[in-house]
């Protein structure tokens, strides 16, 4: 997989981030005097000025509805709007990024669309759905829904000593399985499961795979033909991209099989006062007037992470990363315990930190207090911190604007938290 | 010109205001197609007459707006006796013209073909104008994407037809 | 009702609709070499500079993930996201804004919310909803999927010869009926019903009322209360915010008797393998991660319409459209057909138009040449434009920023098509 | 004092560090009541013994962060052996200092009222800072809102507690 050529990229090193950082207005906000220490991309990225660029660009020169509007203005937003799907579907590899490519609120609704109106149609009482430990509740509760509603049996993957989900029993777990929703990363742990190799598994099996995109797509080349993927769900906001817009891309043949989820304007042929006739896929899943502006920003998003390569992107984060687990064990030893697996190679650019018994929120506010911005709670992935026994991590998290003067700043904000709470 | 007389050619509400060929043919031994532009909700039926190789006979009728309506007029005149591979050949130069120039994005140009390869297509068809005669008139529409499916949808209703009698054969 | 008063209200003349353009950037664009003259709000609305400034500082400034982050940015995040909630509930004079107001991604989603969540649960074959012919698909093909899924009867009620609903059975349609399902304002004829009334009647029913308030809430004051709405629903975009955001509005009771939408992250108070507890209204209907940007834009524009008076907007309108109505037939006579009621004081401001026997979007066409942007089509309301006889219309719309002689400029575009196509 | 020191005051932190009245109590005699904050998952349990009008023994268990625990424990040692209305007393004379400032949003400050009360109330209520003794060391959260529910929890289930009381009675 690409991120593995990424990983012994030589160029890693290059990233100059003290630019990039320029490229974000936020970071050069002050907080209480210090300078912003931004480590919760996982929970929401930063914007860099070209897409706010691009969106306030939209709102004053190219507004309109779309869907076909026939004078110029509408024009515009139309074409916008359908590039941007283009775009979106290009930087995925999808075979066909027209039709593929469904613009969503976020990635949970991509999710919900996949449970509920694809499952809805094809799942039976008593079909399995395979999840993971790892998973995020937004794919998770959509399973737990519709397994309610249609008696469905759920099968759970779960994870091993090592923080990586458990294979021994992979196939026995497959058996018989319609689905199989997985996490390409998590947002606690940082664990990236072999989804291609789980894929083919899945497949072989009869199963198809949900990929829940969030965490992988903003950080890594994804593409998905070789990740194996029947549907892949993400968001633009992790990304780089605004709020309020989220992308589910499927298979054509499996859009074209699943019924309209919301009803309402642009997804209809015909409506008869006795029915309707529902449009094609993309069209079909995107009732009503969609998040134009918002694809507007994504779309610029992705040329904006392209523009520095996202390879380049994964192998800095894998650097700082690596750099940070050294740092932070160096320093801390065993004050401080990092949720996830040891290999850097194994993992995004995510850790969950347990730091003596100071509690997750305690600490987190600590750290804001030196201006370091982390993430404290069970980001909503409830059974996995059961899984790990603790009700809460405090969760940092890079990304490409983050260097090792970033990972100093946290270390040196918990040493502070030590002291207080010490 | 500007943009909108490029758009409304003389010939183009020539052939809105006197629609030629407009009418239908008695089913069998024609072939009726039915073409729908859900973007607007119009409606173009084509009826075909074909004897041996040849389309000896067409009519159009149905309801649209005058690109629509001249395209087809325009249309039925030009492929009204020749040969199914004529026709058939005058289909993918006009269908060619109407993506040209890029204007055209992805499925807009043609919800029928996968926009990868109605992009790509864009640069490699070569359109040959000449062969089109009046055609060549509508060549205005592409500089307004969203009316490109009004233009195209009596071609597609067409080659509809033409795929539907080439199966039953 | 509150509109009324503003329709009387001499301060009409007041509004300075030079200034206002020069508050939205777009409308100072040139298309070749005209001035734009946008008549499409209906569609969307465009946006006035505090609202981009406002979405702006907002991602400069304030951006992070809701959810109760620790660290200053997301307070603000967090602060900025719920006080939007405020101004909007406070908008339309819902009770009890912190938990009445869901933020949706349109007005469509919160309709088919309705229709979906609450509908599923507490509606059974055979059950009743009353829908009308005014409605837009976005409150029609909700029920008119879940008519079908559990065999629930829809009744219409329908309009009459002066485009207004025919209420001479009302008592008969609604007899057992379950729900109204009612725009309050058409957005192809501008007809707006007597939603308070109907909603007496549908309440004496035992219905619930479902409001479609997409068209009127942007351009009237409308209070849920004097309303009768058990529900309603609109768009951030037709009232100049952002695009990917709307709101749902739903008495407390209704909301906490809602089973969840979606499912995902923020919406549950507990995860279990086996199972999970939503959390409550409104939380409970916003999984994953929602439009911040969008509802801090909404806000501003709430504010910005506020600042003018929304009875003011409305007595312009008003004004406008009798201004419209009479300068059009005057000089179109016979030729020119506004479909919709006559009288100004019963609609709103939109006009469709059939001119001569000019298809509508040559119509829409001709004008853009002349930089007047009309929308054509069916307005996605099929069966209205089936009653009305018509597969389409050439639509006007009027929003704060326009004024007579915009009224002007579709007039002499009109002429003009008419002499091309004469 | 900088912000974070005015949150975490030394008394805070003691009290956190040594939590007083930690423990359960039997029940029955004892009353069991429990509150959960769905914002972080912690939990504190408050067992109370009534004797008559009086709130004779308190104890609590449960697990959170240190302003929640703080303020289990600062509301225990405060609460105990005091009479049922000064205790409804004080509880209300806290929450209305966790609601002072406008700092704290609608429905931010306390989950359990209609935010629209809560935001009027922190105009009208009078916080007598002086009646609430060491108890006033939590004011520094205000500062804070996320952290407002941390501190209010205990306060909460206590007067949950007392609720399910008076409705057994
Ligand atoms: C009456 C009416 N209802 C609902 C809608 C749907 O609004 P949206 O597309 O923003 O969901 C519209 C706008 O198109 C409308 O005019
Ligand atoms: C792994 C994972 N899946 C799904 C989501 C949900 O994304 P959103 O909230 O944008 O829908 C998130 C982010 O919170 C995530 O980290
Ligand atoms: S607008 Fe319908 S075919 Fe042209
Ligand atoms: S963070 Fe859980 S109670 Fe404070």
């Amino acid at each position: 997989m690409a991120e593995l050529t990424a990983r012994s990229d030589p160029r890693a090193a290059e990233l100059d981030v003290a630019a990039i950082k320029r490229d974000f207005p936020v970071l050069a906000e002050r907080f209480r005097g210090r300078r912003l220490v931004y480590l919760d991309s996982a929970a929401s990225a930063q914007h860099p000025l070209p897409v706010l660029r691009a969106q306030e660009h939209y709102y004053e020169h190219a507004h309109a509805n779309v869907h076909r509007g026939v004078y110029a203005l509408a024009e515009r937003a139309d074409q916008l709007y359908e590039r941007a799907r283009l775009t979106v579907g290009r930087f995925i590899g999808a075979p066909d990024p027209a039709r593929e490519v469904v613009f969503t609120k976020n990635a949970t609704e991509g999710l919900n669309l996949v449970a509920q109106a694809w499952g809805r149609r094809h799942l039976r009482p008593g079909d399995v759905v395979v999840v993971t430990e790892l998973e995020h509740h937004a794919n998770l509760v959509p399973w737990l829904m519709l397994a309610e509603e249609r008696q469905l049996e759920l099968r759970w993957l779960e994870i091993d000593e090592g923080f990586r989900l458990d294979l021994s029993r992979l196939t026995e777990v497959l058996r018989g399985a319609r689905v199989l929703a997985i996490s390409a990363m998590s947002n606690v742990l940082g664990t990236m499961p072999p989804v291609a190799e789980l894929a083919e598994a899945a497949h072989r099996a009869g199963a198809l795979v949900v990929v829940d995109g969030a965490q992988l797509v903003p950080h890594q080349p994804v593409d998905v033909g070789s990740l194996g993927a029947d549907f892949l769900a993400f968001s633009g906001h992790k990304m780089c991209g605004p709020t309020g817009i989220g992308v589910l891309w499927g298979r054509a043949e499996l859009l074209a099989a699943t019924p309209p989820f919301l009803g309402g304007g642009g997804m209809i042929k015909d409506v008869r006062r006795d029915g309707f006739v529902p449009d094609d896929p993309p069209q079909r899943f995107e009732a009503g007037t969609p998040p134009i502006a918002e694809a507007v920003g994504l779309a610029a998003a992705i040329e904006y992470l392209q523009g520095i390569g996202l390879d380049r992107i994964a192998a800095h984060e894998h650097h700082l990363t690596a750099y940070a687990l050294e740092r932070l064990q160096q320093r801390f030893g065993r004050d401080l315990v990092i949720h996830g697996p040891r290999e850097p190679e194994a993992r995004g650019a995510v850790l969950s930190l347990a730091y003596r018994d100071v509690h997750p929120h305690d600490l987190a506010q600590v750290l804001d207090q030196a201006g370091v911005c982390v993430r404290a709670g069970h980001h909503c992935a409830k059974p996995l911190m059961r899984r790990l026994g603790v009700a809460a991590t405090a969760r940092a998290s890079f990304y490409l604007y983050n260097d090792e003067d970033d990972v100093e700043a946290l270390a040196d904000a918990l040493a502070s938290a030590g002291s207080l709470f010490g | 010109m500007n943009d909108l007389e490029d758009l409304y050619r003389e010939i183009i509400l020539d052939h809105y205001r006197n629609p030629r060929q407009r009418g239908e043919l008695p089913t069998p031994p024609a072939t009726r197609a039915e073409g729908f532009n859900p973007l607007c909700g119009d409606e173009v039926v084509v009826f075909l007459q074909v004897e041996g190789d040849r389309l000896v006979d067409i009519r159009i009728s149905g309801q649209g707006c005058s690109i629509s309506q001249s395209s087809a007029s325009l249309m039925a005149a030009a492929v009204k006796g020749k040969s199914l591979p004529e026709v058939r050949r005058l289909i993918a130069t006009f269908k060619a013209m109407m993506s040209v120039h890029g204007t055209a994005l992805g499925s807009d140009a043609d919800g029928e073909e996968p926009s990868g390869e109605a992009e790509d297509a864009s640069g490699i068809v070569p359109v040959d104008l000449d062969s089109l005669g009046e055609l060549a008139a509508l060549q205005g529409v592409v500089k307004f994407p969203v009316r490109i499916k009004c233009a195209t949808l009596s071609w597609n209703t067409l080659a509809q037809g033409l795929d539907e009698l080439a199966a039953a054969r």
